[in-house]
């Protein structure tokens, strides 16, 4: 009775709220097809999504060649891959280490230090990764008489995976720390030591949120621009070799909109085309987590 | 209001420091945001654009576009820009022309009457004299002007584009990375632009092409082969209210800007041979009373 | 008589704050012990002296000695990861690990590798599922998630994960408190048979509980052991007024 | 102690040294990137001065001649180069020959460069300034803030506390979660598509591109807010239930300050990640050359990543300096957000006692 | 016998599964009545209907008629605010607002605006604080977080909280199971105060409890009510076989 119509105008309120994100999403696939229609118009979807050369052209007769995303996606991969495969065991390791063994006063540190790097801008790990990692990393390799070109894809991945260290460490860190201390306890009085409870009850104990953290920083490597906007070239080259330079599709992006091309001509569109592969990419692996996730408590509780 | 190449940028941006100055108007904007997504906005005809800077000439669908919305514009061809192949000073120097180049870069090439796929994987393995050294070469990547420029340049026989094998290296929009990436990997040619080789000479090293080295003379009169235009448009609708427009081309003309020892040509913009400026500048004497009439 | 854990004049201190107090006890084998006494008075930490739980609790300092067949657990050269695996511990609030019913008592034995192959773990599942008296209930669904099973469940799961590594002491820490009666009833018909095999440490509120499972009866107040003896005697003869007290119900 | 007990213990101590080691390897590279950060970018707020009236014109920055300085002038980007670091550039010998000169008789000088943080962008490195940007900064993060905040924090209440449990919900959370991953350079498409060519506001405004981050910050302040709301006991909502609140009272008197500090670190980190933000803002054409600082969120405006990246790319290496003093500025102001949503989930944590 | 609450064929559905099954009882004033059962058989979710604490449950669904004096507090006219202003609840865990003792007391006055100036909200929390039995231990520290009080004193304050705003029949859900046997104590005393002026009805899984504070005791079974009457005579002449057998302990 007392003011029912504010409560009412206040829920409609939250409710419109809600509805207006979902828009955004709508809005993001919406305005990225209209283009992407353009741009399929022009050069097939099959040329597109599985054509092995990326090298937008126009050849004089008017056809349109050179669109074959294959080289960015697995180039996307590639450095993808390798930034995980650093951020993973390490973010993990440094997450179990914080969480499990450092002193309450040590977590405290570094815990807020880790929140603070997760947040600092990839331009800034861009630019210093290339000025000073690439090279430390150049004479590393030619000590072990490796030739490691400072695009190569290895090197973005490193940077990236560098990058990504403190926000995953720091999700999981979060994923471990919510864990309710009795599962420890049942464990430590069964007679395990730190790293088999860690290893058999904790991590897997914790496996939702941690597929959670490595799926988030997953779709942030993959979305991640800057920093391979200046390590990593732009030669779309189709290889697995991380030896070699690679390019993402991000980068592409960039790429195409801010060049000296024409606009409505296709290159520029190619840019709206890998703008919704990707969104489309980045929402099934959310789909997919949130399924393994809804799985997991199924059977888990 | 000036939209368009990142290549003008730096130099328009200086103009309009001058023109700041000189005129207590205030400092114009600049954006350099690819000549493309420059006159994009500019034809629109709907935005505050003044005029575009352009590292091409209008392609025959944008003029129509501009057309359309009634845009009537005026071409200044402001200056040159040279791509300058450098290497890091100390490493062997070696003069290359622009077959070397072609066969060094290009995806095809036309071996034996036929167009193949780009067997050279080492500079000895296009002229004897040269050094044995892996191929490695960074430069601009498609979506650039410097890209189709090159292509234009390395155009043969076989219509193909850059090898894109890994040899050469489509490097990001920051002419300073790919000197960064010279300096580190030793034997590694990069591509880049004037201004930029100004600035680091004292580091790097130029190539001489087809016998030529990148001099400011050399790309003015045009024996420097790897040279290409830049250009600004100007919006001449209701030019009598936008009379700023040409002051500031006054000042980008002028020679203080692009006379011998102007502040752009400091700057690594290859002015106009002095016969070409004197023209832009009639041109735009010829504006200042037309406008001011209309 | 020989107790099986005995310890003598054992002090703790949480910090500077002193939260056992000289306190003496032996633990007879084959016997359940109840440790009564209101809350905060030390029974936790005291149960959880037995097998070094405390261990981990930061700025913890002890004194005495806590002896396990005759051998102080506090020895520098004894391993306290040993020592939990033969003085085993089962908490308030059930806490199975969330796998499978199956991998739950299976841990123990894995990770203590006491059995040679698949089958030998497999029969020591079911013999510890047996004991806790859920084997019946649970042989059709070993494969399901602990986490999934009720409340009385999980706690003789508990149990059962506790026994599986075959220790010599079970401690528990107010095991039944989360239950509902009937749950509570079959934890109770658990202790007692369990006690033949393995010396039981039990702490409890309820003091009908207390009385009805334990053969001896120690009450704590506020850090001291004041009174400990056989149960019965306790409960209706009690020595000191403030145990006196506590068991009528007049005071804390 | 038996074999095996005694490799269980060694695998322990591997394990623990793991961790340890990748923890000192994380802490390693970020220390060497953050000391060449400090390295590079100090010398940035110092410049070299010289007499005015004593040296010749060219040594000087160029616009030394239309605008009064004062008795000392900041000298040109070369000379402030070879003064700082012996590094000769682009000057002729019978320069550096002056500038020696100088030297000697003491009319030039090293001083804090104030200008670095009063000036705003400009194509000379000795005169560029980072207050344009900084200002832009602010406002764009102004309309972040003032789009994301309340519309975030409504959307985060409506799920959590008023939504039905049905499909279509489920799906919005899905949606939400799913914006929240999505990489920021799609907004910057989005925003490019919506708010230029669609509604066709004025570019490069604060008033884009805040509205561009703040699509991007929404999701992110959906989800944290959320994870907040949720930690609220629901004890707590069910004893003022009980006392008969209606359901908006509930939330305003115990749940929303209960997960108040929550909340504002969720919207300070994320507004932090929106100040960093380059890639979408580049999509929208934030990257330009404006020497006049903005007044209002209508005018043409940068942000500080941008103008990062933009001197990043010049030709003259004084921009280098300005680079890396620029990212010191920008880490400090992150490092001040961060520790600001640490003191307030520190000071205001309510503690529950259940 | 006129009851202060007339529960009339209650059946309760959480989605497809039936809590309740066709429940009457009346609950009559100025007594406490508890509710007795083992676990899961309802208990909660019939307490809860009394002031249609469900409400919020999803895919609740309630057939039948609670009449509070006389009135079907299900009727569409029926302000639920207003209904739980009447009828107050106080929780198994003691759940204070993270704000100071006075706020806590103050907060149902507050928003129902019982009071006309500030002595008269203080009076109002005075008065609810001394008949909760905390007065005397909180009046020098009422600005004080309530948090910082001991669980039974937590307990207490919740009660006093509920109290203040006057309403005419309190509900409680197992009120002392988090508390140790001093502070239920002080509780049970309380409550059997309180019903001079109050209505009261508690959930309890302690038949000793039960007996000791109600005057009327029902006895739930997998949702039906099996039995319900004068306590005394239903502890010591249960009609039903479930209800011997629930109280004897033989049995759920
Ligand atoms: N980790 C700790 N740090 C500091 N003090 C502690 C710690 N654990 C317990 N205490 C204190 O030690 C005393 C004994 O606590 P303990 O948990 O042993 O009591 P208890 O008898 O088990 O009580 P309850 O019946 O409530 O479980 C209490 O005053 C408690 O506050
Ligand atoms: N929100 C709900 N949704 C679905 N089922 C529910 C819900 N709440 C309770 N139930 C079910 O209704 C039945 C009665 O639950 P209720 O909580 O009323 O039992 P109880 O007698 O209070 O038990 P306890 O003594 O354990 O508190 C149980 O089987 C329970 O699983
Ligand atoms: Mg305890
Ligand atoms: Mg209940």
């Amino acid at each position: 009775m007392r003011s029912l119509w504010v409560e009412r105008c206040a829920k409609v309120f939250f409710f419109l709220c809600a509805v207006g994100t979902v828009l955004i999403s709508i809005g993001i696939v919406v305005s990225l097809l209209g283009e992407t229609f353009r741009f399929f118009a022009r050069v097939s979807v099959f040329d597109f999504l599985f054509g092995l050369t990326w090298a937008p052209h126009t050849l004089p007769s008017g056809e349109e060649v050179g669109f074959g995303a294959i080289p960015l996606f697995t180039g996307t991969l590639l450095i993808t891959s390798i930034a995980m495969a650093i951020a993973l065991p390490c973010g993990t390791l440094i997450a179990v280490y914080l969480s499990e063994y450092a002193r309450p006063s040590l977590r405290q540190v570094f815990k807020p230090l880790l929140e603070t790097l997760a947040g600092i801008p990839t331009l800034v790990y861009g630019f210093f990764a290339i000025t000073t990692l690439a090279p430390f990393f150049q004479s590393l390799g030619d000590t072990l008489y490796i030739t490691l070109s400072s695009e190569s894809a290895l090197i973005a991945g490193l940077v990236m995976g560098i990058m990504i260290l403190p926000y995953m460490s720091s999700l999981c860190e979060d994923a471990l720390h919510r864990l309710p201390h009795s599962l420890r306890e049942g464990s430590v009085g069964l007679g395990a030591t730190a790293s088999e409870t860690i290893l058999r009850v904790l991590l897997p104990a914790a496996f939702p949120s941690l597929i959670a953290a490595f799926l988030l920083s997953l779709s942030r490597a993959i979305g991640e621009t800057m920093i391979v906007v200046m390590a990593a070239g732009l030669a779309a080259n189709l290889t697995f070799n991380p030896l070699e330079a690679v390019t993402t599709v991000t980068v592409q992006i960039v790429n195409l909109l801010t060049g000296d091309q024409e606009f409505d001509n296709t290159k520029t569109l190619a840019a709206f085309g890998l703008g919704f592969v990707l969104f489309i990419l980045t929402f099934f692996l959310n789909i997919l987590a949130l399924y393994g996730i809804k799985r997991h408590r199924r059977i888990y509780g | 209001r000036l939209a368009g190449s990142s290549a003008i940028f730096p130099f328009a941006a200086r103009v309009a420091e001058y023109f700041h100055y000189k005129t207590q108007e205030p400092t114009p904007l600049i954006e350099g945001l690819g000549t493309g997504a420059g006159i994009k906005l500019f034809c629109e005809g709907t935005r505050e654009l003044d005029g575009v800077m352009a590292s091409r000439p209008f392609t025959e669908t944008e003029r129509k576009k501009c057309e359309q919305q009634n845009i009537d514009f005026q071409e200044f061809k402001i200056g040159q820009d040279g791509l300058v192949l450098i290497e890091k000073k100390g490493s062997q120097f070696f003069p290359i022309r622009i077959e070397d180049l072609r066969s060094a870069i290009a995806e095809k090439v036309f071996v034996k009457g036929q167009c193949l796929k780009n067997p050279y994987m080492i500079w000895s393995q296009i002229q004897p004299s040269f050094p044995v050294l892996p191929l490695r070469i960074l430069g601009p990547a498609p979506a650039s002007g410097t890209y189709d420029v090159l292509l234009e340049k390395i155009k043969g026989p076989c219509d193909s584009l850059l090898r894109h094998d890994g040899i050469y290296i489509e490097a990001p929009a920051n002419e300073n990375l790919i000197i960064q990436k010279v300096l580190t990997a030793p034997h590694t040619i990069g591509i880049i632009t004037f201004s930029f080789y100004e600035q680091n000479k004292n580091r790097i090293r130029a190539l001489s092409v087809n016998g030529v080295l990148p001099f400011l003379k050399t790309i003015q009169d045009g024996h420097y082969p790897l040279s290409r235009p830049l250009y600004i448009y100007i919006k001449l609708n209701d030019l009598s209210d936008h009379l700023n427009r040409l002051l500031y081309m006054r000042e980008f003309t002028s020679n203080d800007a692009i006379g011998k020892s102007g502040y752009l040509t400091e700057k690594g913009l290859i002015p106009l041979p002095q016969s070409e400026q004197r023209n832009i500048q009639k041109d735009l004497a010829q504006l200042f009373k037309t406008g001011g009439s209309s | 008589m020989a107790f099986k854990i005995d310890v003598q004049n054992l002090n703790l201190f949480y910090g500077e704050k002193q939260a056992l107090f000289n306190v003496s006890l032996g633990l007879p084998a084959s016997q359940t012990t109840a440790l009564i006494g209101p809350s905060g008075c030390g029974k936790s930490s005291f149960l959880r002296c037995l097998n070094r739980m405390n261990d981990v609790v930061p700025n913890l300092h002890l004194e005495g000695k806590v002896l396990l067949d005759g051998k102080d657990i506090y020895d520098p050269s004894v391993d306290v990861v040993d020592l939990r695996s033969h003085v085993g511990m089962v908490f308030q609030k059930p806490n199975p690990f969330p796998r499978s019913i199956y991998e739950n008592v299976a841990y123990g034995p894995r990770i203590h590798r006491l059995f040679k192959d698949k089958s030998a773990l497999d029969q020591i599942v079911e013999k510890s599922l047996t004991r806790a008296g859920l084997w019946d209930e649970v042989k059709d669904r070993l494969q399901q998630a602990a986490t999934r099973l009720s409340g009385g469940q999980q706690q003789r799961l508990c149990i059962a994960r506790a026994i599986a590594v075959n220790p010599k002491v079970i401690l528990m820490d107010e095991p039944c408190s989360a239950l509902d009666p009937i749950a509570t009833a079959k934890i109770e018909e658990l202790i007692d048979e369990l006690r033949e095999k393995f010396t039981l440490v039990i702490v409890t509120h309820n003091l009908q509980q207390a009385a009805r499972i334990s053969q001896k009866t120690a009450f704590f107040h506020s850090g001291y052991l004041v009174e400990a003896g056989e149960t019965g005697e306790l409960f209706t003869t009690p020595k000191d007024e403030r145990t006196q007290g506590y068991i009528t119900g007049r005071y804390g | 102690m038996t074999s095996n007990l005694r490799k269980r213990h060694r695998q322990e101590k591997w394990f623990q040294r793991m961790g340890l080691f990748s923890l000192c390897l994380a802490l390693l590279f970020l220390g060497i990137i953050f000391g060449k950060i400090l390295i590079t970018g100090l010398p940035a707020f110092f410049k070299t001065e010289i007499e005015a009236k004593s040296a010749p014109q060219h040594l000087l920055n160029p616009y030394a001649q239309y605008v009064d300085q004062g008795k000392w002038t900041a000298a040109s980007d070369a000379v402030d180069m070879y003064y700082k670091n012996g590094y000769p550039g682009t000057l002729s010998p019978q320069d550096s020959q002056s500038i020696e000169a100088l030297k000697s008789q003491n009319k030039i000088r090293l001083s804090f460069n104030g200008a670095f943080f009063t000036h705003s962008d400009s194509s000379a490195p000795e005169m560029a300034g980072i207050w344009g940007a900084l200002l832009g900064s602010l406002l764009t993060l102004l309309i972040t803030f003032l789009t994301a905040f309340p519309i975030g924090i409504g959307a985060a209440i409506y799920l959590e506390e008023f939504a039905p449990k049905n499909s279509h919900i489920y799906w919005i959370e899905a949606t939400i979660n799913n914006l929240a991953a999505v990489p920021s350079i799609l907004f910057g498409l989005l925003g490019l598509l919506a708010f230029i060519h669609f509604i066709g506001l004025p570019r490069p405004s604060a008033l884009v591109g805040g509205l561009t981050l703040g699509l991007m910050s929404l999701p992110v302040i959906v989800v944290t807010t959320r994870a907040s709301l949720s930690a609220v006991p629901f004890a707590l909502k069910e004893a003022a239930l009980g006392l008969g609140a209606t359901p908006l009272q509930v939330l305003f008197h115990h749940v929303i300050p209960s997960a108040l500090p929550g909340i504002t670190t969720g919207v300070i980190l994320s507004l932090a990640r929106a100040l960093g933000e380059t890639a979408p803002l580049l999509m929208i054409g934030m990257v330009a050359f404006i020497a006049t600082p903005p007044s209002s969120f209508l005018d043409p405006a940068t942000v500080l990543p941008v103008q990062i990246f933009n001197w990043s790319r010049s030709p003259e290496m004084g921009f280098v300096e300005n680079t890396s003093g620029a990212i010191l500025v920008l880490l400090l102001i992150l490092g001040l957000l961060n520790g600001l949503a640490l003191f307030i989930r520190k000071k205001f944590e309510t503690h529950h006692g259940f």
